[in-house]
């Protein structure tokens, strides 16, 4: 039996466990000095003067950088656009954006670096940031969305003619008249909030730079070394060739640790200009002030209906608040591209309006869009049924992409590649016994509790592949060598940011080879061993880089079985590999396995380090000279499914997986305050193959913490001057072990794809889009008022509490309860 | 990360903590816990030029029982205070109110005089310890020659907050111990401590203490404290003269005393208004329970 | 973040008026001045220390006043502006305070409009409605103060000693003490 | 300004000479070298820095590194010898750990809990645990661990 599908817990484990991680703020340099920001507390402001004389004084510190000094240094690059390439997503409509790691001479959010410093110890480069004094000149601030897209808005960028930077329009059918048409019409507005990933480990740089070889050495808390190293090159003007990242242990990423930060660049500034260790470590203040914001978008949507809940036309009129245009403010695009997810619309307008305001740009977050739309259509379907008096899940299942209906083109150009989404909501509906919860309901009723079941249901795309990206692409590559004593190295170019894919890898690896998995070391994270990669986004590090080892391995698998055909003097046809052995299929088991086949003749098996050790020792032999030597094999490895050539109407498909997951929460509501409580959820998950259950399980479990989170608690809030409020953890709500269900349960369907040999999807977002749909539904359920709609992103406690009182009639409610 | 510059001081005995303190009242912060202080001057908000630690003085420290009182030491964590057994017998409302606080490390940290003193509104102590009466026993350098004359002085709770995270401490002046009468046996007095946060471990919106006795009439009396609905926390007399109160009393006079509510991002005015309403009642059915409880063991 | 704030004075209008304009009169009532200096008309180069006891921030900058109303039978107004930057961030207001009678006195009604920004707006939001609130309690209270000043003609040394005295002695008994940290 | 610290890390008598400025998790990570102990959030609300003090649990982002004179702390390198704590051999093994930031500091808590209360109900586990913030886990697999530490920890003692 081989290792894929079996429950195997992380091999990083018990090292991370014991504390001996290395993260990057871990790795220790000889005589390492410390960088700190000089950050401005504008939103909008131009930059009237600088004064770092009453910094230089300080004993301590080594260097100060201004605007000009970094403008002259290096060249100005952003995640979405490297220097190296010409390629300018922010240079939209001759719309123009140019920035460096520090301001120049106008700021366009608060938190923007403007100084930096440079000291012997961290304290006193705090110390010395806060003693340079700049003078700022205030600008009008865009604060929200609604500001921007006003009439003669003052505009969040200078010189821009309006706050748009991007439009993304699709359309099937005609939607308009359908809704014209239509025996019911349902509006409204819904609303996801501004919020962040928070990995536990802060974002941290350090860089060494030697004259000697000329040659920069960053270690990073990254995603995406490659690309990392791309960024730096070109923002330093440096040949790649001699920048080396290496991203150590990574606590957490979930999309923010794309490369392209101005605190990044300005350390490699700071290494090569003083030829000494750089380190910084981000404070969790200018984390949340800088690092990328994600998610804030409202939805205006009409849906026209049948009266057994079809949908029959929509219209969905979006707005994304993306701050400043640099980041990954394509996650709202993203949005508009998988609307209107799992259903079936045969007339549909997509419109997302990508609006830029004075706040911090975006940065990649779980879901990358994706959850904010499935978020939509969750709360569509829920106020169809409402309004059509039909039962949630039911409306549901009447407007499911039907699972014989793949694949499955979408207005976007979206082509979904599998799914069996009824079979999802089925295997949900048979864990959660709906008739069960509706008596504990009624029966919680009478002690004045109110407790409510609530569905969701979420569409995942995964591997994410964008035309004429430099990151965004859907192959990667992977080395797997043996060595003369039989052991494996994958050095691959995906990474893992915490998530385990090394394990899995290592699994896919160890079957394909036949080893034992404790046999194989995977490399990843390192751009000087591992070949030219992606890094981790999308859920493309086991689904991409785990098809790109698996190719890789096949190769060295078929050299092996070919000698071993040679020492066994067998048909390779008739070999196999397990249990570190190459043998003859019909050989008898062990331990007569290595016994001669007949007296004097050849074994049975031979163990493949033997194997191995023959192709290295003995390469001009008669059982290896016929195969090229060595055990070494770089195969790189392109998604199905991903369409690049435009077909009508210039859609693309781009998201070659469509994961899924149907989930149900059970949560309690305290009418008088608005407080609510997750008692118990329930998921059906499907990520096709399943290659350790173990993993995708506790991505899982983690994802729907997020979605709890993000459903309940999490908000990045911000004030008419655009300052952010929540800039500790202290004011930014995370659940903690507390606020998660007692009981949490994640069951898995296989719906296979065929856009990968193992036939596997990407798993790693998935789990936050149904949750937050859930909850939303669950309070209303367990509130039972008439017309109450909770539409809008975190159900605070006051937010429940206010709705619960706008509603007519939820006044006599609150009294009985 | 720490910019600003300071000196650290960690007296053993109390007359040098109080004469250092008074030296530069202005640019001394006395610590105890650190757990609001220290990540202060992390986030650049305090500035202090001097730290003198109390922790290592022993008057400041431990618990006693008095007569009628317990005398809590300024530097008694929240730990100590959750779990000390007489403070469990003598004052439960106060225990109730420290396993309440913050997460386990935070209460092995913290200290009930750093919170009293820096006397955030919200802070779980403010409103128990106005419920209960309690005493802070303050503690400052006397003036003149004598180089270690100190003096003390008696604050009734009541007196002791001045408004936001303000107190009547004088400059150089500490919190040296809080005095808190002996609750009732459980038998004719209840009490009650109930907390309304986002998460568990946050700092709460309102928290609110609640006690109660039956009154040799039959009659109930009683009083309920709310903080973090104003400035400072305020203790309400809950209205006399009858056996029980009925649905919606006890809101009615708490929301009659709260005149002009805080507001910040995760709660507003007339929300946190209702809000210390409904806990402040809850926290006196609970109270009325357990007195219920009390009498029926007897 | 708008608050708005009255109250009833025990002057005339015109005295009032003409003392919440006088700069050695506003330099006394602002609360946490430290530093008021006349640059220009009814422009002052100001030194602010504001905030509760365990958490002041100092801050530089400029305090103004524009928009004078004053003249015919409707209230009188003026709009007191004021902004700077500190360690902590910054702060700018802006308060347009209307001057209408009220039987023999005098009633002030400020409207106004706060805001704060950088490191104090991201750590300090729980308090920044409150520090407001206080603001305006110890302006008017100064404010208060004044009058009664003037109408007890201030100004010899012993009235001077006396209101020093005292405020020597109210300093002793309500002095906030910096919070401590628990 | 500088000032002597000595302390008892893991057994080890330290002595180091301190900026004042310094908080004990940088003293541990920058001084001593004792990296499993992180920095998360400086506020005193996430737990990575969690070591104990004394015998219990403290955040030592919120402990002045001169503060800690005297004091006798127990990072995540003290925890266990040669085999692994229950506790980290069970989070290894359930799964309770991703990308392992938290871990350190959950597995500290957990000790505190274990010893003080040697067989915890799940909600005594999550109480225990909520002043350690974990991203990746959700928390399940972790409760799982603590749970199965305890019953291995009973029997191991029986």
């Amino acid at each position: 039996m081989g290792y894929i599908g079996q429950r195997i817990p992380g091999r990083n484990n018990l090292r991370l466990a014991r504390g001996a991680g290395q993260f990057t703020a871990d790795v220790q340099m000889p005589n390492p000095c410390f960088m700190a920001l000089v950050r401005s507390p504008y939103a909008h402001a131009e930059i009237e003067h600088v004064d770092v004389s009453a910094a230089q004084g300080l004993p301590g510190v080594i260097d100060i950088a201004t605007a000009a000094e970094v403008a002259q240094a290096t060249r100005p690059f952003s995640f979405a656009r490297p220097p190296e390439v010409e390629v300018n997503l922010a240079d939209m409509d001759g719309k123009r954006l140019r920035e460096y790691a520090l301001a120049e001479r106008w700021v366009g959010y608060s938190g923007r670096p403007v100084a930096a410093v440079v000291a012997e110890d961290p304290n006193t480069a705090a110390e010395a940031a806060e003693r340079v004094a700049v003078q700022y000149r205030e600008l009008p601030v865009v604060a929200s969305a609604e500001d921007a897209l006003k009439p003669g808005s003052p505009g969040a960028i200078p010189g821009w003619n309006d706050n748009l930077v991007f439009h993304t329009r699709y359309a099937k059918g005609d939607a308009a008249s359908a809704i014209a048409k239509a025996p019911g019409v349902i509006t409204g507005r819904v609303q996801v909030q501004r919020h962040v990933p928070v990995p536990l480990e802060p974002r941290a740089f350090v860089a060494d730079y030697s004259t000697r070889t000329g040659r920069l050495t960053m270690y990073a808390s990254t995603q995406m070394p490659h690309t990392d190293r791309s960024i730096l090159a070109g923002a330093l003007g440096m040949a790649s060739e001699d920048v080396q990242v290496i991203q150590p242990d990574v606590g957490g990423g979930f999309g923010c640790k794309v490369p392209g930060s101005d605190e990044e660049v300005l350390v490699a500034f700071f290494a090569r200009r003083l030829e000494r260790p750089v380190r910084w470590t981000e404070e969790r203040s200018e984390y949340f002030l800088a690092c990328g914001h994600a998610r804030e978008t409202w939805f205006d949507f009409e849906a026209g209906y049948r009266e057994d809940g079809k949908l029959l036309a929509l219209r969905i009129d979006a707005v994304a608040d993306i701050g400043l245009p640099f980041g990954a403010w394509v996650q709202s695009s993203v949005t508009a591209y998988c609307l209107p997810c799992g259903y079936a619309v045969d007339h549909c307008e997509v419109s997302m309006r990508s609006v830029v305001t004075n706040k911090c740009k975006w940065g990649g977050y779980r879901g990358f869009g994706k959850e904010a739309a499935s978020f939509c259509m969750e709360r569509i379907m829920d106020r169809i049924a409402d309004a059509a008096g039909l039962d949630r899940v039911e409306v549901r299942l009447c407007n499911f992409i039907p699972a014989d209906a793949f694949p499955y083109g979408q207005v976007s150009g979206a082509l979904l590649d599998s799914g069996n989404y009824q079979g999802a909501m089925a295997k949900l509906l048979a864990l959660v016994d709906q008739e069960a919860f509706r008596q504990e309901q009624a029966a919680a009723r009478t002690n004045g509790r109110c407790l409510g079941l609530g569905i969701g249901f979420e569409l995942t795309p995964e591997g994410c592949s964008m035309p004429n990206s430099d990151f965004l692409q859907g192959w990667d590559g992977a080395t797997v060598r043996m060595d003369p004593g039989g052991r494996v190295t994958v050095l691959t170019g995906v990474t893992s940011p915490g998530s385990g894919n090394e394990t899995g890898i290592a699994m896919i690896v160890a079957d394909e080879l036949g080893v034992p998995l404790d046999t194989v070391t995977v490399v990843q994270g390192d751009t000087d061993r591992c070949p030219y990669g992606l890094g981790n986004f999308s859920s493309r590090s086991l689904m991409i880089g785990g098809s790109a080892a698996l190719a890789a391995a096949r190769e060295l698998r078929e050299k092996l079985l070919s000698v071993g055909a040679k020492m066994l003097d067998a048909d390779p046809e008739d070999l196999e590999l397990a249990n570190g052995e190459i043998r003859v299929a019909a050989a008898p088991a062990p331990p007569a396995a290595d016994a001669p086949r007949n007296p004097g003749g050849p074994a049975w098996s031979v163990p493949i380090r033997r194997v191995a050790r023959k192709i290295y020792s003995h390469a001009f032999g008669a059982e290896t000279a016929h195969v090229e030597p060595g055990l070494e094999s770089t195969r790189y490895f392109r998604i199905g499914n991903v369409h690049h050539q435009p077909e009508t109407e210039g859609r693309l498909s781009f998201y070659p997986t469509w994961p899924f997951m149907a989930v149900a929460v059970v949560v309690e509501v305290d009418v008088e305050t608005g407080f609510v409580e997750v008692l118990r959820c329930a998921a059906v998950h499907d990520c096709g193959t399943v290659v350790n259950p173990t993993l995708v399980e506790a991505n899982t479990h983690g994802g729907i913490a997020q979605g709890l989170g993000a459903a309940l608690y999490e908000e990045l809030l911000h004030d008419d001057a655009a300052q952010l409020l929540t800039t500790t953890l202290m004011d930014y709500t995370l659940p903690t072990a507390v606020e998660m269900p007692a009981e949490l349960s994640v069951a898995h369907q296989e719906t296979p794809t065929a856009a990968t040999p193992l036939g596997a999807k990407g798993a790693g977002e998935s789990g936050v889009a149904g949750p937050m749909a859930a909850v939303a539904s669950a309070v209303e359920d367990a509130l039972g008022v008439e017309g109450l709609a909770l539409m809008t992103l975190p159900l605070k406690p006051e937010r429940v509490w206010r709705s619960i009182r706008e509603v007519a009639g939820a006044v006599q409610m609150g009294e009985t309860a | 990360m720490i910019a600003e510059r300071f000196d650290y001081q960690s007296p053993t005995r109390l007359a040098d903590a109080l004469r250092l303190l008074a030296a530069d009242p202005d640019g001394t912060r006395p610590l105890s816990g650190g757990m609001t202080l220290v990540p202060m001057m992390t986030l650049g908000l305090a500035a202090p030029e001097h730290i003198v630690d109390l922790k290592r003085i022993p008057e400041l420290g431990g618990i006693h029982e008095e007569p009628d009182a317990v005398r809590i030491g300024a530097t008694a964590t929240h730990h100590d205070i959750a779990t000390d057994p007489r403070v469990r017998l003598h004052a439960p409302l106060l225990a109730d109110a420290a396993a309440l606080v913050g997460d386990v490390q935070v209460r092995n940290r913290g200290t009930i005089g750093g919170s009293i003193a820096h006397a955030d509104p919200a802070a779980n102590y403010l409103p128990a310890l106005l419920a209960l009466d309690a005493v802070i026993e303050a503690r400052a350098k006397r003036g003149g020659l004598l180089r270690n004359a100190t003096r003390s002085r008696r604050i009734p709770i009541g007196e002791f907050f001045a408004g936001l995270m303000a107190t009547c401490l004088a400059a150089g002046e500490i919190v040296a111990a809080v005095h808190v009468p002996k609750q009732l046996a459980a038998t004719h007095q209840g009490a009650a401590f109930r907390k309304f946060a986002r998460v568990k471990g946050n700092f709460p919106i309102v928290c609110a203490a609640a006690l109660v006795e039956r009154q040799s009439s039959g009659e109930r009396a009683g009083c309920v404290a709310i903080g973090g609905a104003l400035p400072i926390p305020v203790r309400i007399a809950l209205p006399g003269g009858q056996a029980a109160w009925a649905a919606g009393e006890v809101e009615t006079a708490i929301r009659q005393a709260i005149d002009d509510p805080m507001s910040d991002a995760n709660a507003s005015a007339d929300y946190r208004l209702e809000m210390a309403a409904v806990h402040g009642a809850r926290a006196v059915e609970a109270a009325c329970r357990a007195l219920d409880d009390g009498e029926r063991s007897a | 973040m708008k608050l708005k704030f009255s109250r009833v004075f025990d002057a005339p209008r015109v005295a009032l008026w003409s003392a919440m304009l006088d700069p050695a009169v506003l330099a006394r009532v602002i609360p946490g001045v430290e530093r008021f200096e006349t640059v220009g008309e009814d422009t002052y180069d100001a030194t602010l220390k504001v905030g509760v006891p365990a958490v002041k921030g100092e801050y530089q900058g400029q305090v103004s006043i524009r928009d004078k109303v004053r003249g015919g039978d409707g209230p009188y107004s003026y709009v007191l502006e004021g902004g700077g930057q500190g360690q902590q961030g910054w702060a700018k207001g802006e308060a347009r305070i209307e001057f209408s009678d009220a039987g023999p006195g005098t009633r002030l009604d400020v409207d106004a409009d706060v805001q704060v920004g950088g490191r104090i707006a991201g750590v300090g939001q729980r308090m920044i409605e409150g520090v407001a609130k206080i603001m305006a309690e110890e302006f008017f209270a100064a404010f208060d103060r004044e009058l009664k000043r003037k109408r007890t003609g201030a100004g010899g040394s012993v009235a001077f000693f006396l209101r020093a005295a005292l405020r020597f002695l109210r300093g002793l008994f309500t002095r906030r003490s910096p919070g401590r940290s628990s | 300004m500088r000032q002597p610290v000595r302390i008892t890390v893991n057994g080890r008598e330290l002595e180091a000479d301190a900026d004042t400025r310094k908080l004990l998790v940088n003293l541990l990570r920058d001084d001593l070298e004792l990296t499993g102990t992180h920095f998360g959030c400086g506020t005193g609300t996430c737990g990575a820095c969690t070591v104990m003090l004394n015998g219990r649990c403290v955040k030592s982002c919120c402990v002045l590194a001169v503060d800690a004179d005297g004091a006798e702390l127990l990072t995540i390198e003290g925890v266990a010898n040669d085999a692994p704590h229950p506790v980290q051999q069970a989070l290894a093994e359930c799964h309770g750990v991703q990308c392992g930031f938290c871990t350190p500091g959950m597995v500290l808590s957990a000790i505190e809990l274990l010893q003080d209360n040697p067989a915890p109900s799940d909600a005594e586990i999550r109480e225990a645990l909520a002043g350690n913030l974990c991203r990746c886990t959700g928390y399940v697999n972790i409760v799982a661990a603590v749970q199965l530490a305890a019953t291995r920890m009973a029997q191991g003692d029986a």
